[in-house]
């Protein structure tokens, strides 16, 4: 069967089943991640970016399948969309839980001056405490 | 003995002439004497190569601003003294300009401030706002200058040739788009492709350059992003495949820490290119992005070393000002990049 | 001045965000309006395209607030988005009905002008759910948005303490 | 089944494109803060845009593709939009 084929058809075939398969991997890796991963920002990690890959890599199978037709052009489109948004989407979702007051679970910092900018501190971390105020009947929004 | 001392700062706006007539108008109401500071801050030190550029554009605003203030004052005993604040250190966000600003009251003695409503230091997003909160911080009186202002559309617009680079850019963008995506060979795709882009670029085209374009350094930056993507493609392949084999190995051995970056691009969309490609790759994601300080959360150590490296800044940089803006030393060499507690997102 | 009181909460926008709607923005409107312009002759329609259209302006509220893309867009043409829509509908469907046909019987532009039945649709779709659609979707953002008000917000808060 | 032919593989793909997505619910429900289960979402998203285009390819039907593009602008301005809603009870907007 598979000799009657050419030999650009099987590279271009080789090629489309290991860019599949690669997408699939990463996405696995995304979803390990997201399920295994101790906090939002640990998670927002896979989330944005082998996630991103991953369908990146699938949407490029898709386009090599395609050819040269019409429908490629969306197919890139799609892909470039998808590497825009998604690291903003992710930025997004990051902003807003340390908006809201979420502390990051952080292993013993290996480096040494963690306290320079203590001083710093208050007026950096002021959005957090409103969140963190408005739940318990802080009315600062008047 | 002078009376009245002001701080004036300025920057290139279209309201920087009504405000430096508004503060020598209002000093002189309840003083006969006034000595007006007129200041420039900028964004840059002098050792980045567009540091030297900013340095003489902010000498001339200054010695416009001191011809206007001149006029103004007419026969009455005005002394003015300018300075170009800023060019031995990097100022990022309000904070540090509102310090600037404080410590110079101090020195010079000066009791008051007058903003102009539409401050925009250097080339950064105007960020008066957060500038007001900060200098109450300070604890410096601060009085905005009543000056017409425009709605935000008309804001936005430049000069005469500006606005039509800005329309004539995007009408070819979304006509090229359109064309993309219908039939080119087809009238009718043309007819409504002209339509649609005349609608885009006339809605859209002072939302979306909201800086101005340059005629040669616009198109070689699209080129060098060219150049660039595959680069930024490799380092996400590559930090992939790292942070795949941590998160699939049973121990998991990750160490999230929160970091702090002081990048050294501009405001807007280098911004965006930096903070995009460093979320895109894997292992660090940027939480917050005020101005130049990145609020970096990174999972694994190796990633870590690879943002304090500063390969992907250079990167950027690259891309937006040329070749010789990227041999700037790493944010580690520079200081810029350090770890902070968890509490500091 | 009263407005340092405001000072406390201030919440500044991400500029990452903003710029990448910044970016995506002349894109999602172009492709909106091919959708909208192709309603007829692919699946999916006018419908979908007047949706992108609208998104596009929500999209452009949520990165820069509300307050600066209704300075930006204003109400009237929002309003004349909708009407304007409407009035292309019953335009279409009582030009069919002046030339002999029932309303939007498409037949009558064929046999009277000799244009294919296709522009009579086009017509509609463009005019009649496009900018529709579009003007809708913007509307009852800005309604939903105006609509939200802080008293209510503070009862809500209260019943919670209450819980406590 | 040894899929032979680009299609069938796209199919595959698809499938287990699919049953990455459900894993995603657990996280979607269990997850303890809103931004876990709104970014287990935006992960479902993207990964039912890939599943789009797989089918897109694997069907032989193009419009798919259409779709896929407007189910990720969508996606997008969900995790905008309610990511800006979380602060603060959607004080600000």
């Amino acid at each position: 069967m598979i000799d009657a084929i050419p030999m650009g058809e099987q590279l271009r075939f080789a090629a489309i089943v290991i860019l599949v398969v690669a997408g699939l991997f990463f996405t696995f890796v995304s979803a390990v991640g997201v399920l295994r991963l101790p906090d939002i920002y640990a998670r927002a990690h896979t989330a944005s970016q082998a996630d991103t890959l991953g369908a990146g890599l699938a949407l490029a199978a898709v386009a090599l399948a395609l050819g040269w037709q019409h429908a490629t052009v969306y197919t890139v489109l799609l892909l470039f969309f998808v590497f825009i948004t998604n690291p903003t989407a992710a930025h997004a979702i990051a902003r807003s839980a340390a908006e809201s007051g979420i502390t990051p679970v952080t292993s013993e910092p290996t480096a040494t001056d963690g306290g320079e900018r203590a001083d710093d501190g208050p007026a950096d971390s002021s959005p957090n405490t409103d969140g963190e105020d408005g739940s318990t009947g802080g009315g600062g929004s008047a | 003995m002078v009376d009245n001392r002001l701080l004036v700062p300025l920057s290139e706006t279209p309201t920087v002439r009504q405000t430096v007539g508004y503060a020598v108008q209002s000093g002189l109401e309840d003083a006969d004497e006034l000595e007006v500071h007129l200041v420039v801050a900028l964004p840059y030190d002098a050792e980045v190569p567009e540091g030297e550029q900013q340095i003489s554009e902010a000498k001339q605003l200054l010695s416009k601003a001191t011809r206007w203030a001149a006029e103004d004052a007419g026969n009455a005993d005005v002394t003015l003294e300018t300075e170009v604040l800023g060019t031995d250190e990097y100022l990022f966000g309000p904070r540090d300009y509102a310090d600037v600003f404080g410590s110079y009251a101090d020195e010079h003695d000066v009791e008051r401030i007058v903003l102009d409503p539409e401050y925009k230091p250097g080339v950064t997003s105007s960020i008066l706002q957060p500038l007001e909160r900060e200098l109450d911080a300070v604890g410096l009186p601060y009085d905005e200058a009543p000056v017409e202002r425009p709605a935000r559309h008309e804001r936005l617009v430049g000069t005469g040739t500006e606005r039509f680079d800005r329309y004539f850019a995007l009408f070819w963008i979304s006509f090229g788009f359109y064309l993309v995506l219908g039939d080119p060979t087809y009238w009718f795709d043309l007819v409504t492709g002209v339509a649609v882009a005349g609608i885009v670029s006339f809605s859209l085209a002072n939302v979306t350059f909201s800086f101005p374009l340059h005629r040669v350094e616009s198109p070689l930056r699209t080129l060098r992003f060219a150049i660039y993507v595959p680069y930024l493609i490799w380092e996400i392949v590559r930090a992939n495949i790292a942070i795949s084999y941590v998160i699939l190995r049973p121990s998991m051995p990750i160490e999230p820490v929160v970091t702090r970056v002081d990048a050294r691009v501009r405001s807007g969309l280098p911004l965006l290119a930096l903070a995009n490609s460093i979320t895109l790759t894997p292992g660090t994601l940027v939480v917050r992005a005020n101005d130049q300080r990145l609020i970096v959360h990174t999972l694994i150590p190796p990633a870590r070393e690879d943002l304090f490296d500063g390969s992907l800044e250079r990167a950027v940089r690259f891309v937006f000002n040329g070749r010789a803006a990227a041999r700037i030393p790493t944010p580690r060499e520079r200081g810029d990049a350090e770890i902070v507690g968890g509490d500091e997102v | 001045m009263s407005r340092s009181d405001t000072h406390g909460d201030t919440y500044t926008e991400s500029q990452v965000i903003m710029t990448t709607v910044k970016i995506i923005a002349p894109f999602t409107l172009t492709y909106g309006a091919f959708l909208s312009l192709h309603g007829a002759d692919t699946p999916g329609g006018s419908f979908q395209g007047g949706a992108i259209i609208g998104v596009t302006v929500l999209m452009l509220a949520f990165a820069f607030g509300i307050e600066p893309t209704r300075r930006w867009l204003k109400n009237s043409v929002v309003v004349g988005l909708v009407t304007g829509g409407v009035a292309i509908f019953i335009a279409t469907g009582l030009a069919t009905i002046a030339l002999g046909g029932n309303f939007l019987e498409y037949d009558a532009f064929v046999e009277t002008f000799g244009i294919a039945h296709y522009w009579g649709m086009e017509a509609i779709e463009v005019g009649g759910v496009a900018l529709i659609v579009a003007g809708v979707v913007i509307t009852l953002f800005f309604a939903t948005a105006a609509g939200f008000t802080p008293t209510r917000r503070e009862e809500g808060i209260e019943e919670v303490s209450q819980d406590d | 089944m040894i899929p032979t032919s680009i299609e069938e593989i796209f199919l595959l793909a698809a499938a287990l494109f699919v049953l990455l997505a459900i894993m995603m619910f657990y996280r979607a429900v269990a997850g303890p803060t809103t931004q876990d289960r709104l970014l287990a979402v935006n992960v479902l998203g993207t990964n039912t845009v890939v599943i789009l285009a797989l089918l897109a390819a694997g069907l032989d039907e193009p419009w798919f593709l259409d779709i896929a593009l407007i189910y990720a602008l969508l996606n997008f301005l969900m995790a905008v939009a309610i990511s800006k809603f979380t602060v603060e009870r959607g004080g600000v907007l």
